[in-house]
């Protein structure tokens, strides 16, 4: 299943709500999401622990939009829209954490 | 593949509807087919034809109308949620149609994946 | 996908009711799902187990107080309602505080449970 | 008490336009004046006069206008959001104008309190 | 000044923000923040070590809309929307934490 | 309230850029304050410290690039802008990423200057 999740993790829940419950799969950080991607973000560690357990991919137009692109964690993965389309093909299901 | 897309949020105030039509153009792009938005909740105001954004900016309504009209997606406005907004006939935009939520759950079993855009 | 065109359709309810409106649609929706006799499954977690509060009084905020249709949803063969364990703990709740049974699952569960589904929708 | 209220959501998706009559009622019931609500952002949908709600729900759109009718208060309605969102003069609910964000300033200088709902 | 939450502690993070910042004064939780004063919430500690610098007030008509009137932390001061317009009042200014 | 009709207006900026449209018409209102002749001070805390970061491209969004406004503040004399430490820290983020040249302030200093203000805008 594909996680998908736009929030900021450092005003709104949804990421770790989504770190707690799901079976570990693919998650895409898109819009205001894309923060908990970035070094040195104080969510940092524990998007580091998560990578253990999930792929984490990062929509890079949105990332880019905030000025952040240089700012990408190690081993977090970049996809474009198209990307985006792919994820939800290659799992059976996704799953938008509003 | 078959896609259905929700849109749960109005054009402007959040990136949901942005995000939406950014999706559904890559997996146009990409050969896939759109077959339904569906605009739920806020996300019925998408349809007001009676949007007129600055002109630097982008117009996500005539945006979505393109859309149909090029590739031809279904929209669907969510009755109740319109009404509750606003929304009716005498207002709609080109491309967009009024329907019940059964338009929503016969995406969900007609496509081969449903994903949602909102707050 | 399940067998004859079924789908198991799950509703995640994470955001308390009133403040917005996704409770209430989101009641809409299912009661719909299920006259489409499609697998229906409603999951309650975070600030959405809130919504099976019981004694909601809605008089003071001039709201229709809708909550009575969760004992509803029986009638309509809509059985499966799931609220994960550590939502409810963390808010103080116990099942005796909620308008309908429910299933109570830890979080391993409700996520083994969300990835059989074929369609989420989110609330 | 003279009341300045700032509205930035639309009516039923969020709470914080009902949270904002409610709070103008009671300042009227104490006897002071709310001198004007300023509809910002989303808050533009509330002056839509084509909203129709179930009958057994609350008419939002419909209660701001008897509000200003009664008691004279002035609702305002941002022009650029409302632009944006598909607001117009044709759409408009009695008892609403459409004006610019001056008029929030101006709130601002002129009320004892300025008072924000929204999400 | 009186600052104003209407979100759930457990979801979004204003109170803990303005707990943060602001100068000691009057708070009012209303909305979805009416939560954060509720007995047995996972918030409740960090509710009851801002009332030693904060007066705490809740709008009791979306309480009793969320069913947990009877949850009210003890010290925790129960007003109306008149009591909400009177708060405006006894304080200089007042700031939504949106 | 200051002399002469001058008021304190302080807008509060908490909210990340684009997810939403709040610090966009901030900006708009902030410009119009501004040529009221109005005490105007604009505060980045939470998210809204990232308004100020360098080098937003939109492009791939399809979203217009409103971050250069920011520069163009000080044209209207609106010079008083201030950044949360703690905030800012938390995101990993130094003085030198940002568009424009700011005040930080310790989180007790920002509260101070709250509490100063007639009125408080957030966004």
């Amino acid at each position: 299943m594909l996680h998908i999740i736009n929030k900021s993790p450092l005003s709104n829940g949804s990421l770790e709500s989504c770190l707690r419950v799901a079976v570990p799969g693919d998650i895409l950080l898109t819009e205001d999401a894309v923060y908990a991607a970035t070094s040195g973000n104080a969510f940092e560690g524990k998007l580091r622990e998560a990578m253990g357990r999930f792929k984490v991919y990062v929509l890079q137009p949105d990332l880019d939009a905030r000025g952040l692109g240089d700012r990408l964690i190690e081993g977090v993965t970049s996809v474009d829209h198209g990307g985006f389309v792919d994820l939800t093909i290659s799992n059976n299901s996704c799953q938008s954490w509003l | 593949m078959k896609f259905g897309i929700v849109v749960n949020e109005g054009p402007y105030q959040h990136q949901a509807s942005d995000s939406a039509y950014l999706f559904a153009k890559a997996a146009i792009a990409k050969g896939h087919e759109v077959w339904r938005v569906f605009f739920y909740h806020d996300g019925v105001n998408n349809a007001s034809k009676l949007t007129e954004p600055p002109q630097d900016d982008r117009h996500i309504v005539n945006r979505w109308t393109k859309l149909a009209e090029e590739h031809k997606v279904d929209l669907v406005v969510c009755v109740a949620a319109a009404m509750r907004r606003g929304i009716r006939e005498e207002n709609l935009a080109a491309g967009f149609r009024i329907s019940g939520l059964g338009q929503l759950v016969e995406a969900g079993t007609k496509c081969d994946r449903l994903i949602t855009f909102g707050d | 996908m399940s067998e004859g065109g079924v789908k198991k359709f799950m509703f995640v309810n994470r955001k308390a009711p009133y403040g917005t409106i996704y409770a209430l649609e989101s009641l809409e929706v299912v009661l719909i799902t299920a006259a489409f006799d499609q697998d229906v499954s409603l999951v309650f977690m975070d600030d959405g187990v809130y919504q099976l509060k019981k004694g909601q009084q809605t008089k003071g905020i001039e709201t229709k107080n809708f909550s009575p249709t969760y004992r509803a949803l029986e009638g309509y063969d809509i059985e499966k309602l799931y609220v994960e364990k550590e939502s409810l703990e963390a808010r103080g709740l116990t099942e005796a505080d909620l308008l309908v049974d429910v299933t109570v699952l830890g979080r391993a569960e409700m996520g083994a449970l969300m990835n059989e589904q074929d369609v989420v929708l989110s609330f």
